[in-house]
């Protein structure tokens, strides 16, 4: 694939600026919140304004480039350089990542999770943004995985100190499993590096030499990188950790974990996986696609048997990813844009969900749904917030959502590469199905949760007009008045219902960018596996 | 003859306008509705007057472009087809645009029509609601999506405004949702109809990928668009299971939206919105979208269905079931706005058994007419509640002789009666006989008798209706009388929401001062006006598809069907890929060829976009049987009601008052008494009670319960998995193999025991299994 | 003699430390186990010295040495200091600690 | 003992050593006894004691396998030093001298099969890489080229890990002081 180097400077710059505020933080004394939080928001915002201008120096005509491309000898040993670019698949990605750190460090402004230590809390948040923004941008297998596992502490520690009553439990099974599949997938890039004759680890090579590896040794070296892709999507058998990691985290946490920390497997699959063992992907295909169906009326159903708001929303994260597999394992271009697309959508969508139930917990010291009602009575703009969500989550055409699914369940009609037809067909019913409980089990919980009269364990306060924002951590007064959508609530929050929108109604926005690079990955792909 | 010689028009090349403005309007609503004097309302009224006007002319113009090619060539009229490119993914076009042929017009007009008439009701209707902004938000929402689905030009478009209906439905018929009774008849609504919608997507993707090659190769179309999904399935070349699973999944999604058995269960229960509401949506316009779609893909269910003459198909069976089931549901209702619910139902049975059996043009012309006469009924029954009962629905408690009170309201309602039961020369007289009278030319005698069976038994249930809301002595609020418990009696059709339920609510405050104390009385005119327009146009539309009175008569079928021609498909093709808004010439209407289209496959280079239905000759004796049936109906429902309902006052009144006087009148009387015994014993006790009862029974306990079951069970099943095999199974595996501390443990000593041990047998046995990999793939 | 003797051997007593490392609950076991598991890895140095004529091998065995030593003496201090904290060296009652 | 089985090794210079065979059996076999002894011992003392043997049969490999040097340095380190160090944790530590009932976590169990995983796949990757390479013994290696060594090409690490011992002992003396 060809290469552009110009600005080049951008995705360093862009990538590692967090770490520039993570060191002023450092010198900065605990006591310093107001101070602390500054920095970090001027921070993540200076690292978004790079994003937006690496948008806006993107050359949208030929996305399917590899642009601000930069190659320098990193580990000179074990031939890994320091390979960063960017083309259409990983920009929507990267970008999100930084929108999504801002808009979190801004809401955690007056939402400081209850175990307090702002300081540390931010410094983490940071550095996972810079793990975020290096896997999308790292073009060496080496790079990948190291910025893969630095994504991986600073999640282990905010689940694990600022989450619920279960955080240790929670923290440590995402931990382990991480690791777990981290462990198979090194080991399968050191195969795939010893295969190609252990002379680089850049993806360029990898993927034009990856196709000659035999089948046989293809297949299995895709069964690792599967393993290790899989835990982190989580598809159906690897998704127990989900839940948990998802209930226990602090708001900010969930937010993350849904918006990108969820799509560094699936971007992993298009990105590394599929291209670099084409016989593999095909001999998987079938498998992924099965486990993916699976997960998506695994998923529904769990959501369906939920008591809790926020394990509910986990589990359709479960269903929705299991969309997004869908589209992948079809190999198709129709179906790799739609599932690149539910990426995207899933995470502004879920992100949301997960706003929304992080605030009500604030506000009733609960999630339990049998107790929660008549929200729209008492916040009615949270309330409507809620259903926005929930209406874009399962799907509604004009909304973000629908454009994820439905050209997956398309694509899944007709296979590429001479994959089962009667298989996929089944499954695309099926998937077709698992829409139909999407709307059950969302507009159940919305039904539940927003209609009807306020419980009245929690009326009696009538919702605060808007304004003062609700500071963190004070359980001694149960019950403090319920309010509704706070100021800095709103900040956080209007860009993502805005980009559920503008994507709903425009999706051309996104494909325009991921098509080019999406159709030349898939005629890649048929180079190599019908010459 | 070249296409661009035909002449178009503003209107007609804008018409996507038509549905692009209310959805502006909506947002507007949304952004800066409540400031507005008139808390958006006018908006919504605006906007939709803005589609209503450009529909006309649009009309005006469809009318002038058939007229010319009637002049120039007895030819196929070619549909003024405009698309944009939304977006594209991977070679494959999702296009915006509009598809405007007479089937378009003509419910374009339709609905942008009804759309205007029930905002003008509802300003009056929903004075003072504390949601008043949203309900014409999503009023105006929902009038958008119909009309984004009647321009469609492409399948895609078709779910998008099918899925807007669909969520405004939830809305609307979820308005006061303080009521738990509502929230989940607006959630049983959108979630049945959400099950069809599995056919819509799977449909979808069958034709699109069915069709797409084809449409590529020979019209430089693609896969999704109307015109060459038509053109592909009557080619002769396509695959016939692609066609038969396509159509089938497609009728499917319109057995959920249009109400059809077996999933017209959640028709009734959406009755629980506000009466605009159910007259909109769910008489109107929304079931009918079900319809549309088959009316509008038709060549698709002509080949996938094989519905020829005679051919028993999936679509006839589905209506005629319909018709009849839900007419009997009809009989046993008390809530007026059920008996309009099931009688809707069962009028769509109507349509589809048009539709199944080869009867096209009169199944548009039904949802035409219906249209009229059904919103009036509907809007009738609404200004009775508003001012005549108090806002309860039930006919048997608070109803009874409000044709005094009310003259207007009863009249239009009389009228529309007369016209849904088909009595010359109203409307429905019109398009119900026509559709029976094809039904039975087509060769399928059983369902033209079962079909006459339906009409006798509508003009039945009507009539008990009429008697037991106008006529008779007032009950209940009818009376004047306030009562409150009439909350708990009726679970869906009430929307007695304002006046106690929530003391809070303004539309309280305002009925209080509306008719607090003082009984029932006329409504006021913006709640009148609609209805005596509906009613007007319900008794005279008819006359636009008159087959009795000769070619002059027949507008729809001159200005409405497709032509069934074969159509040449021009050399210079523009390709429909093309830049935005422009409009597709891939086809050229050509001098007249044989009516092949649909029984044989066109000649090379030509296309064929209809298939030829028959028509059937109207004959009189066939109408007068008709009539005949009708009027049966009406008359033995009339006197049966009036012995039935003034028997049981005549019990409490007792019978030595009235019939003493006339002492040489007390046999005849006493004879009449025996009718009674007569009517009501044998005739209903036979047909009423336990047949519709038993079906009734059906629907409740059965259909309904499945749903309902199935829902619940899945729940179950969802806890099941959920806590056995989710937590114990997969979770428990990974919990043993030592990767966490078993959850499950006894105290917290074992279970959180030795975690450094555990890192160890992590970390070794990683490296053993890796090592084991390693070894494999180098050997 | 044959190689494998040796390789053979050190797996055996790498195994066992594993076991070990794993089983025991006395961190001061665990510790001797992981001298087990250090001595195994010196014995295949030393092997493999020998296999490959070259001293390399007994170098970086002599190398482990120096540093088990050291990693002997930190690790035994760190097992003081707990038990001093608190009266017990049970590693499931450590790991209690974390959080 | 030394002098012995270096005699033994210059009678039979070539190819295979009965006697070295047999020696390295013995050893061998009293190594396995009491290591598996050391992990499963109810007496951290014996336990203690157990490995001192397990350390002394590693040294007399090493002189089997002709590393004096190393040999030496083992039985000096290990058995003078490290189990010295051992003992002093055990005694300060208070374990009890007796037997002790739990000594083994509660999922000990899942030991064994982690521990035959690792065997196996040692031993086969070992036979499948050395199946049949023969040492040849070519006697004891001379102290010199080790001192050479060190002080030559591996002198940075030399120094390097002599500092590692340095900031071991400072540490281990910071962490265990009292206060």
């Amino acid at each position: 694939m060809e290469i552009m180097t110009n600005d080049n400077w951008l995705l360093t710059v862009g990538t590692f600026l967090p770490l520039v505020g993570v060191l002023v933080m450092l010198f900065i004394p605990k006591a310093e919140e107001q101070l602390l939080k500054t920095v970090a928001v001027i921070t993540a915002g200076a690292t978004l304004a790079v994003g937006i201008l690496t948008l806006f120096r993107f050359d949208y005509g030929q996305a399917e480039k590899l642009q601000f491309f930069v190659d320098v000898t990193w580990i000179e040993v074990i031939r890994s350089n320091y390979t960063i670019g960017l083309d259409g698949i990983s920009l929507p990605l990267y970008f999100l990542s930084m929108v999504v750190t801002f808009l979190v460090i801004i809401y955690t402004w007056d939402n400081m999770p209850d175990a307090g230590n702002p300081k540390s809390f931010l410094i983490l948040m940071l550095v996972l943004q810079v793990g975020m923004a290096g896997t999308f941008v790292a073009q060496d297998l080496i790079l990948f995985f190291v910025f893969f596992e630095v994504v991986l502490l600073p999640m282990y520690f905010m689940i694990g100190v600022w989450g619920g009553e279960h955080r240790q439990y929670a923290s440590l099974k995402f931990f382990l499993y991480t690791m777990f599949g981290s462990a198979f997938m090194l080991v399968a890039f050191l195969a795939l590096f010893f295969q190609t004759g252990a002379e680089s680890f850049s993806f360029m090579h990898l993927v034009s030499a990856g196709g000659l590896i035999s089948n046989e040794v293809q297949v299995w070296i895709f069964a690792g990188m599967f393993l290790g892709f899989a835990v982190k999507v989580p598809m159906f058998p690897f998704h127990t950790w989900l839940p948990d990691a998802h209930t226990q985290a602090p708001t900010q946490g969930s937010v993350i974990l849904a918006a990108i920390l969820l799509k560094l497997g699936t971007y992993g699959f298009v990105r590394i996986a599929i291209p670099m063992l084409p016989e593999g992907a095909r001999a998987w295909a079938p498998v992924i696609a099965i486990l993916a169906v699976i997960g998506i009326i695994y998923g529904a159903l769990g959501c369906l048997a939920q008591t809790d708001m926020k394990r509910l929303i986990a589990f359709s994260s479960v269903a929705h990813m299991g969309f997004v597999m869908l589209g992948i394992s079809t190999l198709t271009t129709l179906g790799i844009n739609a599932a690149l697309f539910g990426m995207v959508a899933h995470g502004l969508i879920t992100g949301m969900l997960f706003f929304v139930a992080g605030s009500v917990k604030h506000r009733y010291h609960t999630l339990e749904i049998s107790r929660l009602s008549g929200m729209l009575k008492q916040m009615p703009r949270m309330g409507w917030i809620l259903g926005f969500a929930a209406m874009a989550s399962l799907g509604l055409p004009g909304l973000a959502g629908f454009w994820g699914e439905f050209p997956a369940i398309l694509a899944a009609y007709s296979p590429g590469f001479g994959l089962n037809v009667t298989l996929f067909r089944t499954l695309m019913v099926i998937a077709a199905v698992g829409t139909v409980l999407a709307a059950a089990y969302l507009l159940w919980l919305y039904q539940r949760t927003a209609f009807g009269e306020p419980s009245p364990e929690f009326s009696g306060q009538t919702p605060h007009p808007v304004g003062a924002g609700v500071n963190a951590d004070h359980h001694a007064d149960h019950h403090d008045e319920i309010r509704d959508v706070t100021p800095i609530e709103w900040i956080a929050w209007t860009p993502f219902l805005v980009a559920i929108v503008v994507f709903g109604v425009y999706p051309q926005l996104m494909f325009g960018v991921m098509d080019p690079a999406v159709s030349e990955l898939v005629a890649r792909l048929g180079e190599s596996l019908n010459p | 003859m070249g296409v661009n010689t035909i002449p178009s028009g503003w209107f007609l090349e804008n018409a996507w306008l038509i549905a692009l403005i209310p959805a502006i309007g909506f947002a507007a609503i949304i952004a800066f509705g409540k400031k507005l004097p008139m808390k958006g309302s006018e908006i919504g009224l605006a906007s939709i007057t803005a589609s209503l006007v450009i529909s006309v002319g649009a009309a005006v113009q469809w009318i002038q472009r058939t007229n010319f090619v009637d002049e120039t060539t007895e030819g196929y009229v070619e549909p003024v087809i405009k698309t944009w490119t939304w977006w594209q993914s991977g070679g494959v076009e999702f296009g915006l645009g509009q598809h405007i042929d007479g089937l378009a017009v003509l419910l374009l007009l339709l609905v942008a029509f009804i759309s205007l008439l029930v905002q003008i009701f509802s300003l009056e209707y929903l004075r003072g609601d504390r949601r008043y902004t949203h309900f014409f938000a999503a009023l105006t929402l929902f009038s958008s999506g119909m009309l984004v689905m009647v321009l469609a030009e492409n399948m895609v478009q078709i779910i998008l405004g099918w899925e807007l209906m669909g969520l405004c439905s939830f809305l609307l018929i979820g308005h006061w949702w303080e009521d738990g009774a509502n929230s989940r008849a607006a959630l049983k609504a959108f979630f049945t109809v959400r099950v069809g919608d599995v056919g819509l997507l799977v449909g979808t993707a069958i034709v699109f990928f069915g069709a797409h090659q084809w449409a590529v190769d020979n019209l430089d179309s693609h896969g999704f668009s109307v015109q060459a999904i038509s053109a592909w399935a009557l080619s002769g070349d396509a695959s016939s299971s692609a066609l038969l699973w396509g159509s089938v999944a497609l009728f499917i999604a319109a057995i959920g939206k249009s109400g059809q058995f077996p999933l017209h269960t959640w028709l009734p229960d959406a009755m629980a919105g506000p009466t605009p509401v159910s007259s909109l949506l769910h008489s109107s316009t929304m079931v009918v979208a079900g319809v549309f779609l088959v009316a509008r893909l038709y060549p698709l269910f002509w080949e996938g269905l094989s519905i020829g003459p005679g051919a028993i198909n999936l679509i006839a069976i589905i209506g005629v079931i319909t018709l009849i089931v839900a007419a009997l549901l009809a009989f046993v209702q008390n809530d007026i706005k059920k008996v309009l619910a099931y009688s809707t139902v069962s009028q769509l049975g109507y349509m589809m058994l048009g539709l199944g059996t080869g009867a096209w043009l009169p199944a548009v012309f039904h949802i035409f007419t219906h249209a009229f006469f059904k919103c009036a009924l509907f809007l009738c029954a609404g200004s009775v509640s508003h001012s005549g009962s108090h806002h309860s629905f039930d006919m048997k408690k608070d109803m009874g002789g409000l044709a005094r009170k009310m003259p207007i309201t009863a009249g239009t309602w009389i009228i529309s009666t007369l016209a849904l039961a088909g009595i010359f020369p109203l409307s429905g007289f019109f398009s119900k006989d026509e559709i029976i009278a094809n039904v039975g030319y087509n060769g399928y005698n059983l369902f033209m008798w079962l079909a006459f069976l339906g009409a006798f038994m509508t003009a039945a249930y009507m009539a008990r209706a009429t008697y037991l809301t106008f006529f008779g002595t007032p009950r209940g609020a009818a009376a004047g009388e306030h009562h409150d418990e009439h909350h708990g009696d009726d679970a869906h059709g009430d929307d007695a929401h304002g006046d106690d339920a929530h003391g809070d609510d303004a539309h309280a405050d305002a009925h209080a001062e509306h008719h607090g104390s003082h009984g029932p009385h006329e409504s006021g005119p913006l709640i009148l006006v609609p209805i005596v327009v509906l009613t007007f146009l319900a008794s005279i539309a008819g006359f636009t598809n008159a087959v009795p009175f000769g070619e002059n008569f027949e507008i729809l079928k001159r200005y409405v069907e497709p032509r069934a021609e074969v159509v040449a498909i021009e050399d210079t093709r523009l390709t429909i890929a093309g830049g935005p808004g422009q409009s597709v010439g891939s086809l050229a209407p050509q001098a007249k060829y044989d009516d092949a289209c649909g029984f044989a496959a066109p000649p090379e280079g030509t296309v064929c976009l209809f298939p030829a239905v028959s028509h059937a000759p109207f004959k009189w004796s066939k109408g007068f049987l008709a009539l005949g049936i009708v009027g049966a109906g009406l008359v033995s429902s009339w006197l049966f009601s009036v012995a039935l309902y003034t028997r049981r006052d005549r019990r409490l009144v007792g019978l030595t008052e009235r019939f003493a006087p006339a002492r040489w009148g007390y046999q005849f009387l006493w004879n009449k008494y025996y009718l009674d015994h007569l009517y009501e014993k044998v005739i209903v006790r036979a047909v009423a009670y336990p047949i519709a009862a038993s079906a009734y029974w059906f629907n409740q306990k059965v259909l309904d319960r499945i749903v309902d079951t199935a829902g619940t069970s899945t729940r179950q099943a969802g806890e099941f998995v959920y806590r056995n095999i989710d937590q114990t199974l997969v979770d428990g595996a990974v919990n043993a193999s030592g990767f966490v501390a078993s959850e499950t443990g006894h105290a917290l000593q074992p279970v959180q025991s030795g975690k450094v041990n555990q890192y160890g047998a992590l970390l070794f046995g990683a490296a053993a299994v890796a090592a084991i990999v390693l070894v494999i793939i180098n050997v | 003699m044959l190689a494998v003797n040796f390789l053979i051997l050190a797996a055996v007593l790498f195994s066992i430390g594993v076991f070990g490392v794993i089983a025991r609950r006395n961190a001061v076991m665990v510790l001797m186990s992981v001298e087990l598991v250090l001595n195994s890895v010196m014995l295949n140095l030393v092997a493999f010295s020998q296999i490959t004529d070259s001293i390399d091998g007994q170098l970086f065995a002599l190398f482990v040495i120096a540093i088990a030593a050291a990693e002997v003496g930190v690790g035994l201090a760190m097992v003081l200091m707990v038990y001093r904290n608190r009266r017990s060296i049970a590693l499931d009652e450590l790991s209690e600690m974390k959080g | 003992m030394t002098t012995s089985i270096t005699g033994a090794m210059l009678l039979a210079a070539d190819g295979i050593n009965i006697a070295m065979n047999v020696g390295f059996g013995i050893i061998a076999a009293i190594m396995v006894f009491a290591a598996l002894s050391v992990v499963t011992t109810r007496n951290v003392v014996h336990g203690a004691l157990w490995l001192v043997v397990v350390l002394g049969g590693v040294a007399a490999q090493y002189l089997l396998a002709g590393a004096e040097f190393v040999a030496i340095s083992q039985v000096l380190v290990y058995i003078g030093a490290v189990m010295v160090l051992f003992l002093f944790g055990i005694m300060l530590t208070r374990a009890k001298i007796g037997a002790d009932t739990d000594l083994n976590n509660s999922s000990w169990g899942l030991g064994i099969p982690v521990a035959l995983l690792m065997l196996g796949v040692l031993v086969w990757a070992v036979i499948d890489a050395f199946g049949d390479t023969v040492i040849t013994d070519r006697g004891p290696t001379p102290t010199v080229e080790i001192s050479d060594a060190f002080l030559g090409p591996y002198l940075l690490p030399f120094l390097a890990i002599s500092f590692v011992l340095l900031a071991a002992a400072v540490g281990a003396i910071v962490i265990a002081r009292k206060d």
